[in-house]
Formats: structure tokens, C-alpha cells, sequence
């Protein structure tokens, strides 16, 4: 049977062709593509890279989970989702979600909803470098 | 028992693992409290999540020795 | 000034590639592509290629409209609204349109008014072609 | 006055353009219904709007001999 799911974790840049080159489809009429990537700054602090690590088993689990949730409640054809781990700097690609379906509202939906839940339940961690000092982000309120 | 550390787990345990004593059917609710009273730092934390082969693990779950046993801080992939 | 907005219409095929390099920000943490690929069937009729014709000089106008009022309704760092000419056969690309924004959510919203609006207002059109004739899309009720 | 067609309205017509009568001042409604009692098969499309000047034009807008009139039928990019 033709593989519908693509998840990968990799420590190498992420290609964004070749997610649309997974997802492609000859019925698909809309792919949507999140591409999340390294940000200069947050709330006003320089950031000068970012490493992320992965728990890799079960992050590749829970992003299989996500993918097969979307199949479930939106008519996809086929969904790639890779993440980054290691060390990003700044305009590196951290993730990417392809969605391919019939119609492109449900690809945006299910798209929007995979990077949502992604950043939920799959257990990556992304440790932000400052000037002087870094933090795991999100783990303190 | 060897419970495996990520992110902010690692940093405040000083390394990749750590070492709770175990009991024949103790459950993941008493290994949450073993853990926080080893390492107090982890109430400060958002969360924390306790994954068993693979999976998120309920409180009332009971721990078999040959389990992996993970700790899952707060989440930040994306 | 930077370019904030790339506008094309091209009878060669399309690049999502191109579009990413261009809205690439340091500044950008969610970036959204919609892909629109040339589907094989329409209502259960089997399509073998399709002929977009456009009015050049007011489908670049309209685009940059959209483009603009993309950038008025939210935090959009930058954007490439890339659209297809000529004959195109299954799965080939007909437009791509990527946006960059600080945070996802806005780039989720802003990529799909801008697709929902080229299709209302630029003037292009599509013929599809079947088995045993062929129609331009929307025309008639 | 010379108004250029695409997509349908050039199937329509049999060809990238039509000639209309011009007269100073004519308004695009007016325009738009030249273009009806010529070609009554317009009417059948789901919509028929003019580009004055690469510009969707009100109905009241009044063409210039200099102006580029272009017919729009339903658009379907994307």
C-alpha cells in the first residue's frame, strides 16, 4: 500500500521539497505547508541559536499520532511532518508540516491543527541562547 | 529503577538518568512524588509528565522493572 | 527598502523553493505556503490538463492588492503571491502563495484570505479539459 | 471602441477583442449593455464585470476614448 504518513526527526536541514514531493497527490487540489523557523528574538532578547532535543521514539510515536488524528477528521490524502534536532541558528527550519487534501480549507485546518498539537504532546525540547545565558523554553511559568 | 532525563529534566537532575528506588507495582503517581523529592526544582516546572515505553502514562499506571521510564518536562518542539 | 512582496505570473513552473527563500525573515517564526496543484477529476469527471489564461498587467495589479491587504490585516513580514500560465497537466502547480509572520496563527489566517481573494478577484481563468470537451471553471451556474 | 476579451468571453466572441460603439462619455453600464445586445450569451454567465484602466469599474464610470476596456467573465485562479 502507498505510505499516506511521512514522519521524520533528523539532525540535517529539512527540505521543504521534499515533503511536497512526499505529499503530492494526483487528487490533491490544496497542500499546506507550515514551515516553522528560528526566530531573531523573543519578547525582545536576542536570540543567538537554539538547540533542540528530542525523546526520539516517542517523539516519532506522538507525531505519528497527530498525523493519523488528522486523517481521522479531515479528508487528507497526505501529510509529511519532519522535525529538526541539534543546533539551529537563526532562519533554520525547525519543522515542517505538509498537508495535502481534495479542498484547501480542510488543509489549512488540519495543517493548523497538526503544528498546535505538535507543540502540545510531542516531546521535544528547544533551549533558546541568549547573550548571556539560555533557558528551556516554556518550562517555567 | 533508571528513569531516563530530557531537556530541563537533564539539567536539573545533572545528567541523562537518574535513580528512583523501586517497589513491586508502584505506580506512576508514587514515582512523580519520588522524583519531586529528590529534585524539588521539578514543582517549579509548568508540568511534568511521566512516559512509559513510549507512551504518556496515567497516575494510577503501575510500573513493571523492565518498563523504559522517562521524564517529560514541559514540551517545546515546533 | 527590502522587497516586502513578490508578484509573479509565469508560464514556467512554479518553485515553492523560490517563494521560501524570498519571504525568509529573521524575524519570522511561522511561515504558510498554500500550494494549489491541478487536480485529476472535478465533480467525478476525469481532467487531463488545464489552460489558464490571465490579463496580465491587472491580475499583478490585483495581486498586489491582496498582497497589501494582507500586510494591513496582520503582522505580515513578507509575502510571494507566484501564479501559473499556460497549459498545465496533473499535479503541476498552479499557484503557491507564502506569507511570513512573527507567529503561525497570523500566517495561517493571512495565507488563506489571500488565497480565498485571488480567487474572487484576479483575473484569471481556468479551462479544464476532459475526455470529450472542455470548460472554463465558473463560468456559467 | 476596441474591448478585449479573455477566458470565455473570448470563446464567446471568436476572437481577443470586439468593437463596440463609442460614444463621448458612455458610461461602463452602458457599455455593459452594448456588449448584451450584441452577444446575448453573456447573460448566461454567472457574472460580467469591466476593467477600465486594469481597474474593476462602477457601472457609472465614464470611458475615455484613451482608456484599455477589457471584459471580465468569472474569474477561476487558484
Amino acid at each position: 500500500m502507498e505510505k499516506k504518513i511521512d514522519i521524520q526527526i533528523s539532525d540535517k536541514p529539512l527540505s521543504e521539497q521534499t515533503c511536497l514531493e512526499f505529499v503530492a497527490h494526483p487528487g490533491a487540489g490544496g497542500i499546506v505547508n507550515f514551515i516553522g523557523t528560528v526566530r531573531n528574538q523573543t519578547k525582545g532578547k536576542a536570540v543567538i541559536k537554539l538547540e533542540f532535543e528530542a525523546y526520539v521514539p516517542m517523539a516519532i510515536s506522538e507525531m505519528r499520532k497527530i498525523a493519523e488524528r488528522t486523517f481521522q477528521q479531515w479528508p487528507v490524502q497526505k501529510m509529511a511532518i519532519h522535525h529538526r534536532v541539534g543546533t539551529l541558528t537563526i532562519g533554520e527550519i525547525a519543522v515542517i508540516i505538509s498537508v495535502a487534501c481534495p479542498h484547501r480549507k480542510a488543509a489549512f485546518d488540519a495543517c493548523s491543527f497538526a503544528i498546535d498539537t505538535l507543540k502540545e504532546t510531542v516531546p521535544i525540547w528547544k533551549k533558546e541562547f541568549f547573550e548571556n545565558g539560555a533557558v528551556w523554553v516554556a518550562a517555567h511559568p | 529503577m533508571k528513569v531516563l532525563t530530557f531537556g530541563i529534566a537533564k539539567d536539573i537532575v545533572g545528567g541523562p538518568e537518574m535513580d528512583i528506588p523501586y517497589s513491586e507495582g508502584m505506580s506512576v503517581l508514587a514515582l512523580k512524588k519520588a522524583v519531586l523529592k529528590n529534585y524539588p526544582q521539578f514543582e517549579k516546572l509548568n508540568s511534568l509528565a511521566i512516559a512509559v515505553n513510549n507512551e504518556y502514562a496515567d497516575d494510577d499506571l503501575q510500573i513493571r522493572p523492565t518498563d523504559e521510564v522517562v521524564l517529560i518536562p514541559p514540551v517545546s518542539g515546533g
